[in-house]
Parts: C-alpha cells; structure tokens; sequence
C-alpha cells in the first residue's frame, strides 16, 4: 500500500456520463487483482482539496506491458464531475492498492453481474480469467443503452455479455436480475461475482440464495480512508459490522445484512 | 535553529505535531505512508472497559470542507489495546498518549486506573466530549460541575498525566477548561467535534444511522482557533489544539493562538503524511521568523487588541 | 403542481425561499441581478435606533468553504430605513422583515415599537444572537431567561408579526427556542454565526479587527441543519432556516428537517441570482416528488430513527 | 453592472507568477474606465465554488473593436492559483463594473505610481489618456525583476516607465517612492496616481504631503462582494469608514487613515 501520485496518461470519453481515465505505474498494473480499489484525489490541488476526501475507484483494467491501469469513472457528483476534468499530464494523488478481492472457484461456471457502473471490477477480473480457460459470462444491466460501456472490450478478451436496459433501448427490456434468473434455470454448478447498487445486490443474493449458489458480491458504502483508520466504511454481515475497505469490498454475499448495511 | 521539543507533565515529546484520536486508529496503520518517529504523540482512538462494535452505517459523510462522523467509538477495548496495539506502538520514539471514555464515571475511573497500572505511555486523554454515543459522553463536557467531578475521580486513580478533551458544544467552553483545571488535569485537548446532520432528499432520511455526527474537518478551523485563543488564556496548563488543521499554516494558526502542542484529525485520512508535512512547515516557519521553540511561538503574537465579542 | 405560498402570522408570502439579514443590505442593491418580485422575503440588515458606522477593518475574511464577518451591525438607523430604504422595497410583492437588535432590552423595544407605528412590513426579527458587538447582543441570545425577558418586553410594544433570531453559540438551543415560544414570538429563525476567528501567520495577529467573528456559509450548513432539526421538534411556531445554503439541496434538506421557510446568507455575495436558483430547484423537486405544499414536504421525512446523540 | 459570465479567449503566461486572462465581453470593453474592478469567480464550478467568495481585479485594458478586456493576475493565493489555470474557452462567472475610477486633471502632468501587480488599473488609464495627449509618466516598482511585467506595452503605448527594484536587478536600486522623491524634485506641478501594497501608498500619501500634490490611490482591501451589500470592505478615511467598492477602490489619498485602514 503506497501514497503516491500517478500521472494521467489517457482519458478516454465513453457512452453517457462515464469515461476511462488510464494512470502510469507499473506496480498497480502488475500487482492489483480484481476486485481491489485505490482512493484517488478528486481534486489535484493537494494544497487545499476540495472535495477534501478520497473517492474509492475499482482497477478496471491493467497493461502490465505499458505499466498503466485504468479506472472507469461515472460522473455523478462534485468530486467525479472534478476527475472528469483532470488535464493530461495531471499527477493524481492517490492511495492503493487497497481491500480484497474476488476468488474465483475453477470448479465452478463464473458470472458476473454488473449494474451500471458495477461493471468496474470485472474487466480486470476478466483479464485475469480469461488465460485460465473457461468460458466466462458477464449479465450487464443498466437504465439505458447510454449507461452500458466497455462491452466490446469485453467481447475482446472472449466473454459473452448479456445485456439489459430498463427502458429496453438496449439488450433484453428488464432488469439484469431476470437475466440472472433465465442463467441460472439450467446452470446450477455455477458461481455469481456480482457489483452493482445495493439494491441490485440485494436482489442478487435472494436468488442466488434460492439457487443455492455461492455468491460474492463487491459492496458500495461511503469511505473515509480507504485503509481501515477511520471505522467509517462499516458494512453489517452476519458475523456482525465489517470495515468494507478492509474486510472487503469484496464479501460472501449469503452473509451480508442488506438492511442495515446503510446505502450511499 | 528551531527547537521542536517540548514537555507536557514531566514527559518528552520531540515534536508538538500529534495525530488526533479517532483519525489515527492504532498507529500501525500509518506504517506504510510515514515514519512514525517523525510525530510527537499518537493518541490512539478512544478505548473503553469492553471492546465496542460502533454504529450502525452510515457512519460517515461528507459536507463542504468537513465530514460528518458517528462512528460510535468502535474500538478494541482496553485490554486489547495493551496486549496487541500498545507493543507494536513502543517500537518508536513517539509519545502515546490514550484517548478514552466511559458510560458512567466508574468506567472513565476504571480504564484511566487500568491503562496506569499496565500501559506505559504519556497520558490518557479523557474523551468527556464525543456526541456520538447514547450513553451520554456529552453531558460530562457541557456542564462545569459534571466536568469537575469525572475529573477529579479519574485524577485519583490515574497516574499517568491527564488530558481532558474538550466539547465545543457550549455556550461558553472556558468554565469548562477551569474545571478540568481545577480537578487537577495537566492539560485540556480542543476541539472535539461539533454536532451536526446531513439528510439525504431522495431518501428523505438523515444520512446518518445515528441522525446526528459529529462535524470536523477544515470547515471548523475558525470555531476550534477561536476556542483554543479563548481557553488558552483561561487556563495555566497547557492546551492542545485541534480543529481542521491540514496545512502547516493552520498548526501556526493554533500556536499563535496559545496550543502548546496540536493534533491532526481528519487531514490523516486523504493525505496520510500531512503529520509530516505540518511539521516541516512549522520547522520553517520558525527558522524564517527566527523563533527558537514552541513556547516563544506562543508568545508571537502581537500586543492584543481590544477584545470585543 | 407544487404550491410554494406559505402563511406565518397572518402574512402570506409567495414564496420560502427568503434571503437573510446582513446579506442583502436593504434590497435594492440586487435589482440589477433579480427581480425582486421572486423573492418571498427580504430580510435587511440589522438596525438600531441610531445610524452606526460598524467596526474598523479588517471586517471579513475567507476561510474554508465559509467567511468571517465583524461587521460590527453598521446600518442606517431606524429612521432613515423607513424614509429612505423601506419605500423602495414597497414597489415589490416581496415582504420585509426589518431585523433589529439593541444594546439593552429598551433599545430592542424602541426599534421594535418605532418599526410597529411607522412601517407596514411583514415583521421584525430581533437578533438576540449577533456576536460581534460590545454591547453584548450576545448575552440575551445564550441564556433562556434572558431570551424570554427581552421577547417579552419586546412582544408587548411590538404590534407587527415577531421572529426571534437565535443564535448558534449555545449548549442546548432548545430552551432558548421555548423560551421565545413561550414570551410570545411568532416564529424563531435559526442560525446565526458561530464565534469563529483566524489569525495572520505573517503580521501575528488576529485577521478581523475585533479578534472575533462570525463564521457563516457553507461550512456551517450541518451544524445549522442539525439545529433546525431539533428546534423544529421542540416547538410549534414556525422555524425559518438559514445557515449555509447556497444551492437547492440545501434548501430541501432545511425543510425537510421542519423548516417553514428558509434565508440566504452568505451565498448572495458570489452568486446574486442564488435565491431564485435556490426557488427553482425547490418547485422542481417538489414536483418530481408529488408534493404539494410546504407544509407537506416538512411532513416529508420517512419515519425518525431513533435519536441517540 | 451586470452578474454574467465571459469567455476566456487568451491566456498570457507573463514573468514570475503573472498573466494577463483575456475575455471576450463588448459592453466591458466599451465602457470600463480606469481603475473600475470586477468581481470574478476563482473557480469556474458554479455548483460548488471553492473558494467561494470572488476575487476583484481591475480592468487591466480593453479592445473595444475585439470586444475583449484583460485582466493581469498575480498568483498568490488559492482562488489566483485555480484562475491561472483556467481553461480556454472557459465561461467565467463575474460581476461588473464595478467602482469609481481615477479621475485626471488635464491642468496637471499626471505620474502614475505602481507597487507590484499594483501595476494593473494604469494600462488601461495610459489606454485612455494616451489619446487625450500630454505625456505620462509611469513609476514602477517591484521586489526584483521577475515581478516588472508589461512594461513594454505601457513603452508601446508611448508611456515613460522608470522602474526601482529593491534587489537591483532591473532599473533602479531601491523603491518606487525614491523614484517619486525624485521626480518631485522638479515637478511641482503634478498629480499622483497610486496603486500598490498598502505600506507604498501610505509612503507614497506622506510624500505627496510633503510636496502638497494631489493623490489619487486605489486601496487593497478584502471584498466579500464587490457591490456593497456585505459592508466588509471599509477603510477609513477623515470623513469616516467608507465601503471601498462603493466608494473606492479609488481615494483621494490625503483623506486616507491608513493606520486603521485594516491590511490583507
Ligand atoms: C470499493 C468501491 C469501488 C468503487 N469503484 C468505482 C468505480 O470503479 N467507478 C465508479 O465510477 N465508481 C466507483 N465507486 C463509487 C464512487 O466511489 C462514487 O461514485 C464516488 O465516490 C462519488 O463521488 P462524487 O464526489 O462524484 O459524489 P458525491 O458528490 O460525493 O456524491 C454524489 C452521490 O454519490 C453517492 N456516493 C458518494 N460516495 C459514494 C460511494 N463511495 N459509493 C457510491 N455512491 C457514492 C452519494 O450518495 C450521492 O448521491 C466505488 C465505490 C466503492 C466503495
Ligand atoms: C479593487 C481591487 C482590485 C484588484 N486588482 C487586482 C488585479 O488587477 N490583479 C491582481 O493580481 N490582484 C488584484 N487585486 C488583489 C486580488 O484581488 C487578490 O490578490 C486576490 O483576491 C487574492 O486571491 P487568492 O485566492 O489568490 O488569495 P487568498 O488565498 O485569498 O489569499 C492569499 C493572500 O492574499 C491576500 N489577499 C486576499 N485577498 C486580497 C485582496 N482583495 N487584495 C489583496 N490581497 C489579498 C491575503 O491576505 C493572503 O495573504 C485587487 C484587489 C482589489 C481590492
Ligand atoms: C472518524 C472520526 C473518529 C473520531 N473518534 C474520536 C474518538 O474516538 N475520541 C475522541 O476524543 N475524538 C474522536 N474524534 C475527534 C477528533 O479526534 C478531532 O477532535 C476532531 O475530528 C477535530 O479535528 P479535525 O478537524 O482535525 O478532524 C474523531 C473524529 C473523526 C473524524
Ligand atoms: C456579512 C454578514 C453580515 C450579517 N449581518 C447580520 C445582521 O445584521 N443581523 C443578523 O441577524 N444576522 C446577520 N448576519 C447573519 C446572517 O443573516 C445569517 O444568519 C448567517 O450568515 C448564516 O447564514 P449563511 O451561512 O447563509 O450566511 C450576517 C452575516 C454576514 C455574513
Ligand atoms: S474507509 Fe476508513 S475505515 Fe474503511
Ligand atoms: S465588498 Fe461587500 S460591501 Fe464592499
């Protein structure tokens, strides 16, 4: 785990409000496994930041070869819509590599279940599984065509994607949890990665529950640090609260309390 | 040449740049971002009798220039915190000092008169101040006399030097300070946090589990200057300030203002070697203007004005 | 279709989205950024029996997310408002609130009468809470007894519609708040500026020329939603939040925690056109969310949490 | 005076650590006189400005027939920080005109005195008078030379300019107010001009006094709004505090108390 800054290499405009932002540091891009997130300056003037905190950003995709990473942004308040305007060139203060990550069972059929920007952590993870064989899945839901992204490249590395879109403007018209349904009424040797809102995740694990599937999930929740000092990032399961930042953010998903794991 | 040291209580710190209880967990944490010799004191998040498993989420949120907490003073307990924290801590030249609190004066008693018998460190430092919990830290730290009589019981039984950490809840905190003064304190820490809410509109519910936090961060740098001037000129012992420090210039701000030392709260959290940074800064600030140590620091400042407010 | 008419006192305004005293001197300083007709009130800047030129600088001072002010309550006088501001202000639909202060509980009185006989505006708002002056506005506002003697007094020569201004500075701003609902007052507006201060690390000495200041904008926003929050269940009469709010979320958060309406500050100095930006994002919201009225969108909390600070 | 937003349609990097912002705005650059001010905003996030408070600066010069005016920004603080790094293009949020201006007695030769970036509301009074003939003279000085900045705009226009700097490395060795002392010597007959730090304008007030010549001087001081509602930018003056952007930002300088007069 370092402090550092890393220097803003690429920015890459995607669909809607969303962008790839490509950072040089061949460490992370060595190091980071799918799942881990790094706490990343919303403002580069470390003088006097503004948003003052941290925001937490899943590795979305890493070139061991160019030593970059990258992350995918969703623009959604003062401190992304801040990131969406880092110049190139720009060195970014951030802090990582932080928390878990997912483990995949190689007995088991792997999908994944993304919602909107939930997509984050499974291109790395897809980049890693893919040289380890298997066919891999990916159940990608969102509002609109506009807020599904990076699935060429997805298509790329060899995953079969499956979208769906509320306002069906893209994909199946529905939610990515009657994509998961239909999945799973004829693969039962499966397991389900899932991120998304809590909500989705929510929905996630009671099916997967009634399949009795095993299930992990990456949780979203307000972070302070991002390395465990603050207590602020708490999640409840059932062996009792959890710092998502250290514990997770990757969890078993049949062992998280959704009620009263609080909601960003 | 500028002479960091100082001495609180017949005890040495190299430096009077300290990490604030709460924003610094254990210490260890910081292993990776900073050398802990560097900081004058860790106070380590606040412990009680039993470990606690804090709050329900959310804890946290952010306003502009601050955060809000309800943390619910999670912690390890005290026993934990000597047995598996405390060894990893003594590794380094830096103070430790323990923040602590209690639901009932016998259990402030009990944790100071535990952590004298088995911790050897640089003081305790009575949380009397955080609003977060239920059980009531708030009302010791907003009334005199209840200040004075959980001062004066932990004083008996605690031989390691006494902090009391002020609220800035009140109407006037200076009463306060003479209180723990009076009960015999060696030094009074201020600020903690100032109460505080969030509500989310598209919920349309309080962000926080607990609907109130506590509010920290840059955002209070005024109120917690403005409380440390005040108190600093109310008591004899020392005070430690804190209170939205995050630039080198902030902990000048404090010194100036009467602080004999100051800690370093929220800013840990997004810049984790800020502790670092406020003491170079400081250092500097202190050769340039030939000023030779903290004490001559606090005396820097120019004649008093009229006070008017 | 959201209906955004309130009615405190018997005086109906077209709007709550008001703009706070101090702020927005005496109205027409803003006609060429805002119809003022937008507007449901004016509150202008504090007055006293007597014109008086307010302190010497330096009166204000940026810090993080907020400002300080001692701007030592300079104003017109009574008697020039009512010649020479007030019949300007009479040309809009906009109401006034005349916002006064005293140094003794008579000085409160005579403006409060004066303003009864000589000006046909929407009320007077009697700042019990203004920490800049000598004079020791301070001293009504922190004390409950104190707060009921001068509303009191005040109530009875006061024949316009009274809204008593608290202030921030306080252990426990509940009693206070009853203490106003129980000598009489129609409505308490909340908050004013905390005691705040900053120093200058290169001249030594405190920035604003009184030491002290009031600290407002968007740094207090969580302290005076929390406020608000707790007054608004403490009492019946109408609670009017301020403190902070610059953008329509803020708006909604005050008045879903039980304001009736709400005041700009500090925000009209960098964006003048705030206040009806700030009515905009309200009827919008309102509208997305079904609700009707004021009254339903302070109703519009889902059910409270336990309370546990 | 209007609250508007104009275009940022140059950016000059100047010595040391100034630059002049070019913006486009036809009603601005017909109508500003010298040493009227703008409040703008040092942070383009019109959601969430931090700083939030605006900056004033002078009209530096206008291009009446581009339909642009200038203003030359030194950086010395957070909100000069973020403006030096505006983007062009940028639609900046200001408030103008504001303030009175430098009024010249064609009776008497006019010497315009300049500390620092106090150099800012003259080009635009050289811009003016410069066709109303009579020759002007500008005084200048500054720490060292990386602080001298568009003296050759103000030669261009046909203006002398003496510069001082008090470590010698351009111009004259010392102050400005020596080159005043000087030029009094043997030109009694004068007005003085003055904008700078507020120590220069009151030894600049004291010489003026000393030869009984009139003096004109534009005041720093923080603004909380530029347009007289907050009343936190007194000064004081022998007829009382007065609001220097109501006022001001142009006194005369024989009525100033600048013991009193507050400091930024
Ligand atoms: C472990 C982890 C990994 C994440 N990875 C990614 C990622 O790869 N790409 C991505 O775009 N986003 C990711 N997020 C979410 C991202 O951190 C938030 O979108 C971001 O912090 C919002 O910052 P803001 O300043 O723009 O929003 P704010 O202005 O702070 O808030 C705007 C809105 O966003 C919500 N919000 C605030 N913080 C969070 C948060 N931590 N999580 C979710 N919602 C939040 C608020 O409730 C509010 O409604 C991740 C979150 C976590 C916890
Ligand atoms: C009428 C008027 C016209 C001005 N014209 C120009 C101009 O044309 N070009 C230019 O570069 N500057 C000008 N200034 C000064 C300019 O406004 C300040 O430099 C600027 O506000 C500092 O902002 P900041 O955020 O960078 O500094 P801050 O971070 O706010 O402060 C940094 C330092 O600057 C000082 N400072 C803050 N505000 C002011 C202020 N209003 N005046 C002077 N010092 C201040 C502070 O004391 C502090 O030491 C003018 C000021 C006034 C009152
Ligand atoms: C997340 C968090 C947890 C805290 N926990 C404690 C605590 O356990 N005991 C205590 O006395 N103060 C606690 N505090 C208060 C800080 O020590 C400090 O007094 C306060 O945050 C103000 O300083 P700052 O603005 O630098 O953060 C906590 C603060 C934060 C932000
Ligand atoms: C410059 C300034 C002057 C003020 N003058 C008064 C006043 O005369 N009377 C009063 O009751 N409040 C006064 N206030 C307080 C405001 O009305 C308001 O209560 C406070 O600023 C908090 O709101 P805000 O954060 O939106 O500014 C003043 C505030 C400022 C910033
Ligand atoms: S985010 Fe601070 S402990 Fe997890
Ligand atoms: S700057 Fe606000 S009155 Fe002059």
């Amino acid at each position: 785990m370092r402090y550092f800054t890393a220097r803003l290499v690429r920015h890459q405009r995607l669909n809607g409000d969303n962008f790839l932002l490509h950072f040089a540091d061949p460490q992370i891009a060595a190091q980071a496994l799918p799942g881990q997130f790094l706490m990343i300056a919303a403002d580069v003037d470390a003088l006097s930041p503004y948003p003052i905190l941290m925001r937490p950003f899943s590795v979305f995709g890493v070139s061991p070869q160019e030593g970059s990473f990258s992350i995918l942004v969703k623009v959604i308040g003062l401190g992304t819509r801040q990131m969406s305007q880092f110049g190139l060139g720009a060195d970014v203060p951030m802090i990582g590599l932080l928390g878990n990550h997912f483990e995949v069972d190689a007995q088991k059929a792997a999908v994944m279940v993304a919602g909107g920007v939930g997509i984050a952590p499974f291109y790395l993870l897809a980049q890693k599984l893919i040289h380890g064989g298997g066919p891999l899945l990916l159940l990608y839901g969102a509002r609109s065509r506009s807020d599904l992204v990076t699935m060429e490249a997805f298509e790329e590395l060899g995953v079969e994607v499956r979208a769906s879109t509320e306002d069906g403007s893209f994909g199946t018209k529905g939610r990515v949890t009657d994509l998961l349904v239909t999945y799973l009424k004829d693969s039962s040797n499966s397991q389900i990665l899932a991120c998304g809102p809590g909500p989705m995740l929510e929905a996630v694990s009671r099916i997967a529950r009634q399949h009795r599937v095993p299930l992990q999930v990456s949780v979203e929740c307000f972070m302070g640090c991002g390395f465990g000092v603050c207590f602020g990032c708490a999640v409840e399961t059932t062996e009792g609260y959890r710092l998502a930042c250290q514990y997770g953010p990757v969890f078993d998903g049949h062992k998280m309390k959704w009620d009263t794991s609080g909601h960003v | 040449m500028f002479d960091p040291r100082i001495q609180i209580a017949g005890k040495n710190f190299q430096n009077p740049v300290w990490t604030a209880s709460g924003t610094f967990a254990y210490g260890a944490e910081f292993e990776p971002f900073l050398d802990l010799n560097e900081i004058g004191a860790v106070v380590v998040k606040g412990l009680s009798i039993q470990p606690r498993a804090g709050n329900a989420p959310n804890r946290i949120y952010e306003t502009p220039s601050g955060m809000l907490n309800s943390i619910g003073l999670q912690n390890v307990g005290m026993e934990n915190f000597v047995k598996e924290k405390l060894p990893r801590l003594k590794h380094y030249r830096t103070q430790v000092i323990a923040n602590i609190f209690g639901k009932t004066e016998e259990e402030y008693v009990q944790v100071a008169a535990y952590l004298s018998d088995h911790a050897d460190i640089a003081g305790v430092e009575l949380n009397i101040s955080c609003p977060n919990v239920k059980e009531g830290g708030i009302e010791f730290g907003s009334n005199p006399e209840l200040t004075r009589r959980v001062v004066s019981s932990v004083r008996k039984k605690c031989r390691l030097p006494l902090y009391v950490k002020l609220s800035p809840n009140v109407t006037d905190i200076c009463p306060i300070a003479i209180a723990c003064q009076d009960a015999g304190a060696d030094a009074v820490t201020l600020i903690n946090t100032l109460v505080a809410m969030a509500i989310d509109i598209e919920r349309r519910e309080p962000v926080l589990s607990t609907i109130f936090g506590g509010l920290s961060g840059p955002a209070i740098k005024p109120i917690a200057l403005r409380m440390v001037y005040q108190v600093a000129r109310a008591v004899k012992i020392p005070v430690v300030g804190i209170g939205g420090i995050s630039r080198w210039q902030d902990a000048v701000e404090f010194f100036l203002a009467g602080a004999t030392a100051i800690q370093i709260g929220t800013a840990n959290f997004y810049k984790p070697t800020v502790a670092k940074e406020v003491l170079d800064g400081l250092v500097c600030y202190c050769e340039r203007k030939k000023i030779p140590d903290v004490a001559a620091l606090r005396e820097a400042m120019k004649s008093e004005k009229a006070q008017t407010c």
